[in-house]
């Protein structure tokens, strides 16, 4: 964590994004604290998407006119920012439409690994296999595993939780064996706020020869990141959530494992040769991108990906780190209020659920969204967490780069309001 | 927004002290339903008797609309023929998907009607008919089981 | 086709494609004859997508608070109005990323059938059953049915074309049979134009218990569609070629087929009950909309199905009718050029694709390309189907409602000097 | 637009008289190479002798930028060892993909500096490295073979 880049100047920051000035619920100013789920668009993202539809909009990679000549350099150049944001060469990213997509297509070329000839055959997984995932995983990271396991008769395990909302790694060795065919995790949990060591886990896939696919859904958006640095095969992070458009997700695949993968999709602008009889398939990213793209979504994650580096993924960072070390010790603070995760702030991103005593999230949600406070409530597509945890579901907090301080206070008395009107404080 | 609008006392009375709550024997046919967005759960079971509602006994985990709702459900219901039962149940369903366009029926509804303010949040539509989709769930497995009495 | 509605005023309907108005290559007014691919978008479909963007936009069936009401709000209002547009309840669209996904998640339910349940059988294929498509699809409508039977052992056949360029229905009897499983064709071709009769293969395909699946891309776009009333199975459509955003497409399924299938890509929003050991789905739509959706694409989406409605499906179908019957002849009648598909107007969408006897069609798009004009060059995506016409490439002009008669001269003449560039006129 | 900045004349002659085209014996590898987004293909000879390519042989189909520029590459290598033909086809990349920013050297490409104006048009790229591809495809085949001789 960085904490000497230059503090970032909310105020003029939150100008760029028009939705954060409307009111709610009778006037009430918006205080959108579900960054999680989804982020807010600044109005570059928005104007560079407009421009593009304005005076370029063309299919990609089919058409040999100007228009389809400027589309297609748009689009690829898009992907070759988006590359360097996160340390991947273009040809290691594939466009999918969300993050989600870009598990299942891992997890169906391996189901499909079988019937795909010789060169799949690192991909093939059956009875006996084993998959690995985590219990702190959404959902997008855990039933398309268990789906494969169906499909296939391989075997699903996971990773526990510590007391105070880790990782335990006390069984990696036990549980990454040498049946282990993948290793799937989440980098940073979207509810406990848990940024998870990939080191160990990498390691230790690498020396039972399992692949490792990391959900970076919830660390892309909010520090820096290079998943060549981090050693991981595959990675899946979510542009929505980044400040681009919805609609697109990007998978990454080192390149040799992509240049193996069997295809997922299949249609058009993903082949090489097509008869009535067999199609032989284009070489990565292309394979893995069926059917006309997510192109104008495209050119705004580019866009979204020039506003985060101009501001500066460590300031943005050390921004989120702020709001932490005030929402944390904030909330906890309230008597009744029980944080879910870790109730320090190393290692930890600015993402804080909790539950109340006596007061059921969808209530306290319901109090606080009366107060211009938009927060998630519910298990955030992660139920096996919550039940690890002993609650039904949580309350949650999420933050990003255009919060502030007032934002976490005008939180915390929410709580205590919600508190109040139910009769428990 | 006016929180009470939704938060009526009649609905915090029925959260604090539900009606009827608790599994009960004997029963004809029970219905596990869920709320997949927030966990929401509720078991709900069913006695028939003679074309009439018998008994309705729950346990479940949930908001305050829900809890309060499925309290509500039973003071409706039991008692009455399955028949009035669900024409209660589609006034309700009415009235809950009315985005409050719809103008409850206190004859029809009683205590029901307190629950007006919380159709216009849509979120909290599936919290209210949580029960009662286990009421119906639970009312034709015991009509498939044949009304063992 | 209704010749009777009152004619388009393309002039004034132009106005609200801004993009129509650049030019391109040293000056030259942009003629665009590339919808077929995709569609340029109105004024009124941007400030849409804006508007939500700049008001509601929030995670869609996840938040309680009052944007995420507004944004779940707009996103089931979009999927209400479209399937209005093409007579369908809203139960029965699936939004998926485009088209080609909409192929490949009935055929990868098929192929998933095999290992979900006994409530999925009716949609397992294995060895021994047969899957029908036909030579003129789209490699979207063609390479997932071969990936099925190659995960499957399934056997796949498929019906001709006539010398004409129409589907040779003369075996369907044969081709279409008790061991036919599944029956998946084109609407309209996107290379000839033709439009195909949907009656009798509806007809046969019941007889013997197969599932059918239109693709309807070159359909919805140009004129009134009804899925119910055609009486598929399931249906496909691209909104990106009928003024809408890219990033989303559309899945129709009949009600109870949907509600018996099981769920292709998994993840968040389409469960009901997850548990580390065992994941039960939500009812469709949902169940096949796996992550966050691509929400201010479907608004975009809606506020196109409202324009081509404040225009007139009919009027639509009109208009380019017009166009026909001018590219037709026009085309045809200058010497050396040869039309690909029916060489009359009947049955017949306003996508004329030819070949020019002495150049490739990359040169002659390149001319056409310099003098503004964009067409499409290459197999268009329909390899098997050039074969076919014995040809290996063509060039292809497909209009839109904003196209005009001037346009139409614009391309007769452009081809004239791409044959004098040539050498060949 | 210049559409003769494209179609050079040499570019015209070339496909209209191409240099070297027919499949011939004898020849050490044969490579297949198509481009997916037209269909255009090429199916491609070469025969190495002592290091250096003897023969280049060809047919296929496409546009008149692949077909010349499979012709031009038949001059630019045939009589030149492997290593002087790898050296002009990374010269003859280098401008293709140089966006119209690369000023090629005659002494290198000879004809092939007639593609310069292709450069600037990316979606043509493919059509001029087609034969090239094949080549480079044959080339290794060729050496993988053993180099036959
Ligand atoms: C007939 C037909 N089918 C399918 C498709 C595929 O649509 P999409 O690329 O939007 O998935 C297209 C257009 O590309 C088409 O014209
Ligand atoms: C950790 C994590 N993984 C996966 C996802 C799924 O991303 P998407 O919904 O964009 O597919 C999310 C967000 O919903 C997430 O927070």
């Amino acid at each position: 964590m960085t904490t000497t880049a230059a503090p970032l100047d909310v105020a003029a920051l939150r100008a760029d994004f028009p939705i954060l000035s409307r009111t709610v619920r009778d006037g009430k100013p918006l205080v959108y604290l579900d960054s999680g789920a989804t982020s807010q668009r600044p109005t570059q993202v928005l104007d560079a998407e407009r421009r593009f539809l304005e005076t370029s909009n063309a299919p990609v990679h089919r058409g040999a006119y100007q228009l389809a000549e400027e589309a297609t350099d748009a689009y690829e150049y898009a992907r070759a920012r988006t590359g360097e944001f996160v340390g991947a060469s273009p040809q290691e990213l594939v466009f999918t439409k969300n993050a989600t997509e870009g598990v299942n297509l891992v997890a169906y070329a391996m189901s499909n690994a079988a019937t795909a000839g010789p060169e799949a055959e690192r991909f093939v997984v059956g009875p006996g296999d084993e998959i690995v995932v985590t219990e702190m995983e959404h959902h997008a990271n855990l039933v398309p595993w268990q789906q494969v396991c169906q499909r296939t008769g391989a075997t699903l395990r996971w990773l526990g939780l510590t007391e105070d909302g880790r990782l335990d790694l006390s069984d990696l060795d036990e549980v990454v064996n040498e049946r282990t065919k993948v290793v799937a995790f989440v980098h940073q949990s979207n509810v406990l706020g848990t940024v998870n060591p990939v080191e160990p886990i990498v390691r230790r896939a690498r020396q039972v020869g399992a692949l490792t696919v990391l959900d970076a859904c919830q660390s892309v958006p909010h520090g820096p990141v290079d998943f060549r640095e981090l050693g991981v095969d595959f990675a899946v992070f979510a542009p929505h959530k980044m400040l681009a458009p919805s609609g697109i997700g990007v998978l990454y695949g080192r390149r040799e494992l992509l240049e193996a993968m069997p295809p997922f999709l299949t249609g058009g602008s993903m082949i090489e040769l097509v008869t009535m009889e067999r199609t032989t398939f284009a070489p990565p990213p292309q394979r893995f991108e069926a059917g006309s793209p997510m192109t104008s979504q495209a050119v705004g994650l580019g866009a979204a990906v020039d506003y985060l580096t101009s501001v500066g993924m460590d300031r943005v960072a050390a921004h989120e780190h702020l709001l932490l070390e005030a929402a944390l010790p904030g909330l906890a603070g309230i008597p009744g209020v029980r944080i879910l995760g870790p109730a320090d702030t190393t290692d930890r991103g600015a993402t804080v659920a909790f539950a109340i005593d006596g007061v059921h999230p969808h209530d306290a949600g319901q109090v606080l969204d009366s107060l211009g406070i938009a927060v998630r409530v519910g298990h955030h597509c992660a139920w096996p967490l919550h039940r690890a945890c002993h609650v039904p579901a949580s309350i949650r907090a999420s933050f990003y780069l255009y919060n502030d301080l007032s934002e976490v206070d005008a939180l915390v008395d929410g709580v205590r309001e919600a508190q109040r009107f139910f009769g428990v404080a | 927004m006016n929180l009470e609008s939704m938060y009526q006392e009649i609905i915090l009375d029925h959260y604090k002290n539900p009606h009827g709550r608790g599994l009960r024997e004997p029963f004809d046919a029970e219905s596990f339903q869920v709320n997949p967005t927030c966990g929401d759960e509720v078991t709900l079971r069913v006695k028939l008797n003679d074309g009439k509602v018998a008994d309705i006994s729950y346990e479940g985990q949930g908001c305050s609309i829900s809890q309060a709702s499925t309290s509500v459900l039973t003071d409706l219901v039991v008692g009455h023929t399955v028949e009035e039962a669900f024409t209660t149940m589609d006034a309700f369903v009415e009235l809950m998907q009315g985005r409050g366009q719809v103008e409850p029926d206190e004859d029809v509804l009683e205590d029901g009607v307190a629950f007006a303010g919380v159709a216009k949040y849509p979120a909290r539509v599936k919290c209210a008919l949580l029960g009662w989709m286990a009421f119906k769930d639970a009312v034709s497995s015991a009509g498939a089981n044949g009304e063992a009495s």
